[in-house]
């Protein structure tokens, strides 16, 4: 018979300022079974669990109900206390009675009938719970990282140095991502490629790591420690093992029509291109949209050009399955295209770009080969203004959040300006200034000081174009309040950070929740920054939200660490929280089988009967089959129809 | 039914069937009931017309664990139970010759049941031999159902509250339906104890509820549990009101199509939320 | 909201509502002359009623009434076309905003109706929020076909600039069928009449007459504002502006003769609105455009107009 | 259904996005009526349609179940399932008589807290609404 | 003068009327072509079959859900006993056999080691008035279960109807003054007993019964059965129930509910192993026990006669025909053997 425990937290005041906690206490004591009841201000804290453990010992408990914060928060922690006592894990229950009680509820008298109910119910579940005992399931040694960003590359290495094998997927041709875009970087000012090719050269060279660029992800099935993964190649119509790299076949493409992405599309690349010089791998793709030969069937002089016969026309996409352990998501992020923003042209005035086609256009490798020029008339731009938070902080036409990065790197383009055009003058329309971070604050005065870039506070109007091929940007100077308007040569929209386009769609196929705005939700934004709700899928860098450099590179490492420890082991323990079907009662009709989305349901023998049978590996302890079961054959511990029923029915 | 008789006899004498599961009339209680004629002899006592009303799927299960090959008579209803029987892994698809009739419809006590004006399909959709004429399937009328749906939430839950309050839970209602043959019915499971043993309104209207939710996208409307019920409660209203749901959200006709899931087994990602909310008229 | 969404949503039904605004009526008769002519040429009969007042708009801006008692002014003008159970059009900005806005707040609010309707249920009338109000420039824009078609007298060789006005632009999101920043109905409708359409710097920003209130009088904020409007209006040269609110016509128009009187500057570019503009392209008689109740004179305007016509009529014999 | 009385509601959630997202309403303060009780279950595809029938039986006043949005599923289809189940269920409960506004079922992520808690404030008043409707099916005993 | 009392038709009611007055009375009533009992009311014209009454009389007594128990869920240790109500009650126009229904679950309920409290409380509040039934129904048999429609044993008092109304006999000293009532006249009509007809179900000897345990026959019989268990519910001598804890009218209680062997969950074992799993061994079962374990337990068949069984079985073939075939098939294989 079941001599239950009950205790019941005052969360310092966050429960008992709206629930009467001793109140509770007392009622609770005298229900059937409870053998023991105590309230306390943290249950949480070390005291506290002592206190459990003090009165499963004193008063021969074998039943455990908290009621506290929610499970999500805190049942790990009472589990341990549990376990401490030698007892098992599983015949704990939590009452949330802080997240769906005293939070939500401002009546004092509401909230403690609320929390009375809610504890009754627990004790009422409890009662009902049996020991179980978790499952070990192997796992393969291999990690898959999802995007060859910055945070990517880092990932990939760390774990590859930690001895264990790694897939490196990217979507385009090259590994490097945004940053392999960037042409200075904050607050150092040091080449932002010449730290980052090295990396990519490692990556390359690594042994233990297997890049597969021009790839998504198609299908991932299975749980931690046993994704199967398939992965979609597709056709780039040069055979890399071939390919020296040379680089002829794109200087030869007659086509040059599609815009080249690693500019920005501020200028047209060839139908077979290396996208940048010092790409990873350093093999051409051809363009199927454009290229003559595929669109056409005409040209083909890449084939003829090409010394080491290495051009496929009738190359097919590839699918390709992988087993791994764990899966990092690193796809990044994008810049918003400013379209919508028809107060500042949406698009339609040359001379005003975002700040990554700004990039480009500084950098030694960017289709000016690093002069600054407009590239309407060619001419340098004497007065040049940035516009800040275009898309960011704009509930209207754009994101609600503040991208992060834009502060700093607007500083760094207006610096850089000030080094091309040493007597041109700068502008900054900002509406606050953040610059958080080491040595953040002093590069933003640095601009201000040293290159006396001059920053406006308030936010840019409207841009017009001038009869005489300027921009007049009107704004305003909230600092002596009065409306201002600046003639400018040159107008850049620090455009903001968002989610990848397919980032939706790729949570979706990995399972992983993300947020209103299509950034993925990290499991815990405190607690577990890289983790994710489902265990074995990490984040790293700009696809959990906006982030500059350093803080992918440390988020890279992150989830590198964490694949690492979850590899430590050999085996995995997995949660007894699985379906099981009772032979006896199962009828063998398999309808269960039809409705696992893992097809963890097999059919078995049973005397003279066939019925299903759960693959304990597999199951992931959904319950869709219990819900399907009409005769009740299937049990889903720890969510078992005994355990719902007595929470349902008071 | 001449040729059925001989049809039945020549699968006999060739082996084919050992035993053949149809109808005799019995002069004791002077009306047709369902026989399991196991010798060639008693085939002249063969007989299928209007009085042929109970669907003879119910016994298969049981004679098919002693029998290799089974014969069977099916009217159109009965073939529907038949199919689904057959996706939910009750029989072997192979161990059954079914001889199906047209059905021109079944009487019950002198009168045209009831099930047959809402009759899909009057000849069974799995036959190894047809007899009579398939007639072209009619949308069901559903007349009772609507009246009742013509009520308002009071009068409709007043309806029902008398109708389950007259059940003595005999549960013949599952003891008839091919498709109630769960190992535990979920009735008679005490840990949780979803439906209460006794006969009261809570519970009945849990047993009726649960009853009919369960042959969702399963019921062949064979009419059998409307027919038997001793409190002679409209458990066809039940069924036919979700089997009219079940057509109209995911078109549906249960037992119609052979190896089609149920529907409610099928992965539907393309329902729309609408049939979470909102009125479905 | 994308604009093909609001296209969508307005429709053009056999008779409709016209609502005359002020300025209209008591400065420039020719905008409403024109729109009763044009609309039954582009197979839309309307009706006018005597009994219509001020939008209500004014009463607002010049603060002399609070938006609660300015409701049933407006609800009473919404009252007369719900009671023909017709959608009215609305010929100057300030009346479509006031109406829909105004509409739109008390539908959304029914205590704010339900007052409203106890004192229009003193005069016996009663507002439901049944009928849509649109500006005459929507409805236009939806029969532009039609006005492509039956162009008479196309306005080829004449040179237009636009000014559409805050209150339709910016002032109510829900409805203005074009991006505040980048609209182009007016153009593709002129254009449609065989016009040419030539750009200006100034040519979203405000043309001043919201500071030329009644009560607020602040001159000295809104000439010079009006100034450097019409000064990139003289830079580009066009033969006429093109406006869709009487209001922002009369200020455009009236202020260059008050410049010319003062001496700062000359400005003789006149302003009509667009019904006039398709009135002239649809062939209504020349009077009832109205053209002479403006400040600035048509003449050169109609001299260019029919010079070009003429040498038309000569070309194709 | 007296008036004065709060209606009561059953609510289950599922553990991955549902109940988050109320743990989420609760964190950010956001206030509903204390009348809903939550049951936690691993995923919409575990709810059984008996588990609501059973609810009302037992009196109460209303069911709410939530599940991540489709396409969202922690076990990738069972909102599918659920969402089939669920239609079923709430369209006979209707045919004997409980109102269809008695049952409520939503899908709200693990963001959605302030979705949660005014879901919750509306389903209450839409039943309060409902006060004339039979109110549960055990509203009174007949049996002899 | 004879030892039977007269009761003129045209005072049935004010008889009836002076007995309720005294007793909770309740009759046979007449309710959609079915006979049920129900407490006798002033206004209703009272009616008796001329033979059984559709229900059993079982539920007098052992209703088909009976509280035993009360308990409160918030409170520890709250369990309270049932008590039965002590109001005198009789039961009139019962027949033969409903009374040798009462005595075999007397035999069961008081006299088999153990007494069930409840059960005996209604027992002794109750006083049987029986009926003589005028001719045998189409599914009576009491005949051949060694009873007849005029057996006495059980009823306190038993009446019959003659053309101009009814002859009354005491048969137990439970009560006296009931035949004292004025209306009740000296009469010299006697009652003589017919020749009731007998052999339509015959049974074999209980331990030839039981000797089939293992013969295919069980196998045939079966093949159409239902397993409904219609016949055990109507059947005035089936007492099976199960114990469930329920919540009713706000109170939780501890319930007895009739349960029927001809469910397979009847005989289900917690682990899950069923020694009843086919429609076979069930019907075995039944027949068994009625003609057979009832028999070597009691000395008496437990089958009454009464036919109920036949009247609500979905198939008409129940026990009684099951019987008959079962001592056919019993005497072939005694000839058989013999012949062997």
């Amino acid at each position: 018979m079941a001599r239950i425990g009950v205790f019941i937290c005052h969360c310092g005041i966050n429960i008992s300022s709206t629930v009467d906690v001793e109140k509770v206490t007392a009622t609770v004591k005298e229900l059937p079974d409870v053998a023991f009841a105590m309230d306390y201000k943290f249950m949480c804290s070390s005291p506290g669990q002592n206190m459990i453990r003090n009165a499963i010992r004193e008063h021969e408990l074998n039943r455990i109900v908290v009621a506290s914060c929610s499970p999500s928060m805190h049942l790990p922690t009472f589990q341990k206390a549990l376990l401490n006592e030698q007892m098992n894990p599983y015949l704990i229950s939590m009452a949330n009675i802080r997240e769906q009680c005293s939070w939500v509820t401002k009546d004092r008298e509401a909230a403690t009938q609320k929390a009375l109910d809610l504890v009754t119910r627990q004790i009422k579940r409890v009662s009902h719970q049996d020991e179980l005992f978790d499952i070990d399931v192997e796992l393969h040694k291999t990690a898959l990282v999802i995007g060859g960003g910055i945070a990517g590359i880092q990932a990939a290495l760390d774990i590859a140095d930690g001895d264990r094998k790694v897939i490196l997927v990217e979507k385009s041709p090259s590994l490097g991502g945004k940053m392999a875009q960037l042409d200075e970087t904050f607050p150092t000012l040091d080449c932002s490629q010449c730290i980052l090719t090295p990396k990519m050269v490692e990556v390359a060279q690594h042994p233990n790591i297997r890049i597969m660029v021009n790839s998504t992800i198609g299908k991932v099935d299975g749980f931690v420690g046993n994704f199967k993964v398939t992965i979609n190649r597709k056709a780039t119509y040069v055979d890399e093992d071939k390919c020296i790299g040379c680089g002829v076949c794109q200087s030869k493409c007659p086509s040059e029509v599609a815009p080249n992405e690693f500019n920005a599309g501020l200028e047209k690349r060839p139908s077979i291109y290396i996208p940048f010089p010092q790409a990873v791998p350093a093999v051409p793709i051809i363009d199927p949209e454009n290229c003559l030969k595929l669109t056409k069937g005409t040209c083909g002089i890449c084939e003829k050009v090409c010394p080491a016969e290495a051009i496929r026309y009738d190359d097919e996409p590839k699918e390709i399955e992988v087993e791994v352990g764990a899966i990092i998501a690193a796809i990044g992020y994008r810049e918003m295209n400013p379209s919508v923003y028809t107060e500042y042209g949406g698009n339609r005035y040359p001379d005003v770009i975002t700040g990554l086609q700004f990039e480009r256009l500084v950098s030694s490798t960017g289709p000016t080969g690093g002069e600054l020029i407009r590239l309407s008339d060619g001419k340098v731009p004497r007065r040049i203004v940035f516009v800040k938070c275009v898309g960011s902080r704009d509930e209207d036409k754009g994101h609600t959040y503040c991208s992060g990065i834009c502060c700093m790197y607007t500083a760094k383009h207006a610096m850089l300006y000030k080094h091309h055009v040493p007597d041109g003058d700068a502008y900054v329309c900002y509406i606050d200034i953040r610059s958080p971070g080491k040595s953040y604050d002093e590069f933003v005065r640095r601009a201000i000081e040293e290159d006396d870039v001059r920053y406006l506070r308030g936010r840019a109007g409207r841009i017009m174009k001038l009869k005489n091929g300027q921009y007049r940007v009107y704004t305003e100077d909230t600092l002596i309040g009065r409306p201002v308007a600046i003639d400018a040569d040159m107008v850049v929209l620090a455009s903001a950070v968002e989610p990848q386009g397919d980032a939706i769609k790729l949570a979706q196929i990995l399972g992983i929740s993300y947020d209103k705005d299509g950034f993925f939700n990290e499991a815990h934004p405190k607690l577990k920054p890289v983790e994710t709700a489902t265990a074995g899928i990490f984040l790293a860098g700009a696809c959990q939200g906006p982030k500059d450099i350093p803080a992918s590179v440390q988020q890279g490492s992150a989830a590198a660490a964490k694949v690492l420890s979850l590899f430590a082991r050999d085996t995995l323990k997995k949660s007894a929280r699985i379906a099981m079907v009772d032979p006896s009662a199962c009828t063998g009709c398999l309808t269960c089988a039809y409705v696992c989305h893992y097809s963890a349901i097999e059919e078995a023998d049973f005397g003279r009967r066939k019925v299903s049978k759960v693959i304990s590996g597999k199951c992931q302890g959904c319950g869709a089959c219990v819900a399907t079961c009409k005769g009740s054959a299937i049990t889903l511990a720890g969510f078992s129809d005994d355990e719902l029923f007595e929470e349902i029915v008071l | 039914m001449k040729e059925l008789i001989v049809k039945a006899k020549e699968l006999f004498e060739l082996k084919i069937i050992e035993v053949l599961l149809g109808w005799k009339y019995d002069e004791i209680i002077s009306d047709v009931r369902p026989y399991l004629f196991k010798d060639i002899s008693e085939i002249d006592e063969l007989i299928y017309d209007r009085r042929s009303v109970h669907n003879l799927t119910n016994y298969l299960p049981n004679i098919t664990k002693r029998y290799k090959k089974v014969g069977i008579v099916l009217k159109g209803c009965d073939g529907r139970s038949l199919t689904t029987q057959i996706v939910e892994h009750r029989i072997n698809l192979n161990q059954i010759v079914a001889l199906a009739v047209g059905c021109e419809g079944v009487d019950i006590d002198e009168k045209q049941a009831p099930k047959c004006d809402d009759c899909p399909t009057n000849i069974s959709p799995i036959a190894d031999y047809v007899f009579g004429e398939k007639k072209t399937a009619t949308e069901p009328g559903y007349d009772q159902l609507k009246k009742i749906e013509a009520m308002t939430d009071p009068e409709r839950w007043d309806f029902f509250a008398v109708e389950f309050d007259k059940c003595t839970r005999c549960y013949a209602c599952r003891q008839i339906c091919p498709l109630c043959y769960c190992e535990l019915c979920i009735a008679d499971q005490h840990e949780p104890k979803w439906i209460e043993a006794s006969a009261k309104l809570s519970s009945n209207t849990m047993w009726h509820l649960t009853r009919a939710y369960h042959l969702a996208g399963r019921c062949s409307d064979c009419g059998e549990c409307d027919r038997i019920c001793p409190e002679d409660i409209p458990l066809r209203l039940l069924n036919n009101a979700v089997e009219k749901s079940v057509l109209e959200m995911f078109n549906v006709r249960a037992g119609t199509i052979p190896d089609e899931l149920p529907p409610l087994v099928v992965l539907a990602k393309e329902d729309p939320d609408e049939i979470l909310g909102g009125r479905h008229e | 909201m994308p604009r093909q969404e609001i296209l969508d949503k307005i429709k053009v039904s056999e008779k409709m509502f016209l609502f005359k605004p002020c300025v209209g009526s008591n400065k420039y008769p020719g905008i409403i002359t024109s729109a009763e002519d044009i609309f039954p040429k582009l197979d839309v009969e309307i009706e006018t009623s005597e009994d219509q007042a001020c939008c209500g708009g004014f009463l607002t801006f010049t603060n002399v009434a609070q938006p609660t008692s300015t409701m049933p002014a407006v609800a009473r003008n919404l009252a007369l076309a719900e009671e023909k159970g017709l959608d009215t059009i609305t010929l100057c900005n300030g009346c479509y905003t006031f109406l829909t806005e105004f509409g739109h707040f008390m539908n959304d609010r029914p205590p704010v109706k339900g007052v409203v309707n106890v004192i229009l249920s003193m005069i016996g009338r009663e507002f439901k929020g049944s009928q849509s109000v649109y500006h005459s420039i929507e409805i236009l824009y939806k029969l532009k076909d039609k006005i492509r078609e039956r162009t008479i007298r196309p306005l080829e060789g004449m040179k237009f600039a636009t000014h559409y006005g805050c209150h339709y632009l910016f002032a109510f999101k829900k409805t203005a069928i074009d991006d505040p920043f980048m609209p182009s109905v007016i153009e593709e409708l002129v254009r449609d009449m065989g016009g040419e359409i030539v750009e200006y710097p100034e040519a979203r920003s405000c043309c001043g007459t919201g500071l030329t209130q009644v009560i607020l009088h602040k001159e000295e904020i809104s000439l010079p504002h009006t100034k450097t409007k019409l000064d990139s209006i003289q830079s580009v040269k066009p033969d006429a502006v093109i406006g869709v609110c009487p209001y922002c016509i009369a200020q455009l128009d009236r202020m260059q003769q008050k410049f010319n009187y003062r001496k700062i500057g000359k400005y003789e570019t006149p302003v009509i609105h667009i019904t006039q503009l398709i009135g002239l392209a649809l062939g209504i008689e020349e009077k009832r455009l109205g053209f002479g109740a403006h400040a600035i004179s048509f003449d050169k305007f109609m001299q260019k107009f029919h010079k070009l016509e003429k040498a038309r009529g000569e070309k194709n014999g | 259904m007296k008036m004065n009385k709060e209606p009561q509601i059953l609510g289950i959630l599922c553990k991955w996005c549902s109940y988050t997202g109320a743990d989420l309403a609760g964190t950010s303060r956001f206030t509903y009526p204390a009348n809903v009780k939550i049951v936690q279950v691993p995923c919409s595809g575990r709810v059984d349609p008996v588990m609501i029938f059973k609810a009302f039986v037992e009196g109460y006043d209303g069911v709410m179940v939530s599940g991540c949005h489709p396409g969202d599923c922690h076990y990738g289809t069972g909102n599918y399932h659920a969402r089939r189940k669920l239609a079923v269920a709430r369209r006979l409960l209707n045919f004997v008589g409980i109102n269809y506004d008695r049952m409520h079922f939503t899908w709200i992520s693990a963001a959605e807290g302030k979705k949660f808690a005014d879901e919750c404030t509306q389903f209450t008043q839409q039943l309060k609404d409902l006060a004339d409707k039979p109110k549960t099916l055990a509203r009174k005993e007949l049996a002899k | 003068m004879s030892n039977w009392k007269k009761l003129k038709l045209k005072d049935l009611n004010r008889f009836l009327d002076e007995l309720s007055s005294g007793y909770e009375l309740w009759i046979p009533e007449k309710e959609k072509q079915k006979w049920i009992w129900s407490i006798y009311d002033k206004t209703d014209e009272v009616q008796f079959p001329p033979n059984i009454i559709d229900e059993s009389v079982k539920a007098l007594f052992f209703p088909k859900r009976r509280p035993i128990a009360e308990f409160d869920l918030k409170k520890k240790w709250s369990v309270k006993q049932v008590e039965t109500s002590t109001k005198p009650r009789a039961i009139m126009g019962l027949r033969s056999c409903d009374a040798e229904g009462i005595n075999y679950m007397d035999r069961v309920f008081l006299h088999s080691g153990y007494t069930d409290e409840l059960y005996k409380g209604e027992r002794d509040r109750t006083l049987l008035i029986g009926m003589i039934c005028d001719e045998m129904g189409e599914n009576c048999h009491c005949t051949d279960r060694n009873s007849s429609p005029d057996k006495t044993e059980g009823m306190d008092i038993i009446f019959k109807r003659v053309p101009d109304g009814f002859l009354f006999r005491q048969i137990t000293e439970k009560v006296s003054d009931i035949l004292n009532f004025g209306l009740l006249i000296d009469t010299d009509e006697i009652y003589e007993a017919p020749e009731w007809p007998r052999g339509r179900f015959e049974v074999a000897a209980p331990e030839d019964v039981l000797d089939t345990y293992d013969d295919e026959f069980w196998n045939d019989v079966s093949d159409i059965c239902l397993t409904c268990g219609g016949c055990t519910f109507s059947c005035p001598t089936c007492l099976c129930f199960l114990v469930a804890d329920e919540k009713f009218k706000g109170k939780c209680e501890r319930v007895t509910v009739w349960d029927t062997c001809q469910f397979s969950a009847y005989s289900r074992m917690a682990g899950g192993h069923n020694p009843r799993d086919n429609n076979a061994a069930r019907v075995r079962n039944r027949t068994l026990d009625k003609f057979g374990y009832s028999e070597r337990k009691y000395g008496r068949t437990s089958c009454t006669g009464c036919g109920r069984c036949v009247i609500i079985c979905p198939l008409k073939r129940s026990f009684p025909y099951i019987a008959r075939n079962l001592t056919e098939r019993i005497k072939e294989k005694k000839a058989a053997s013999q012949g062997a």
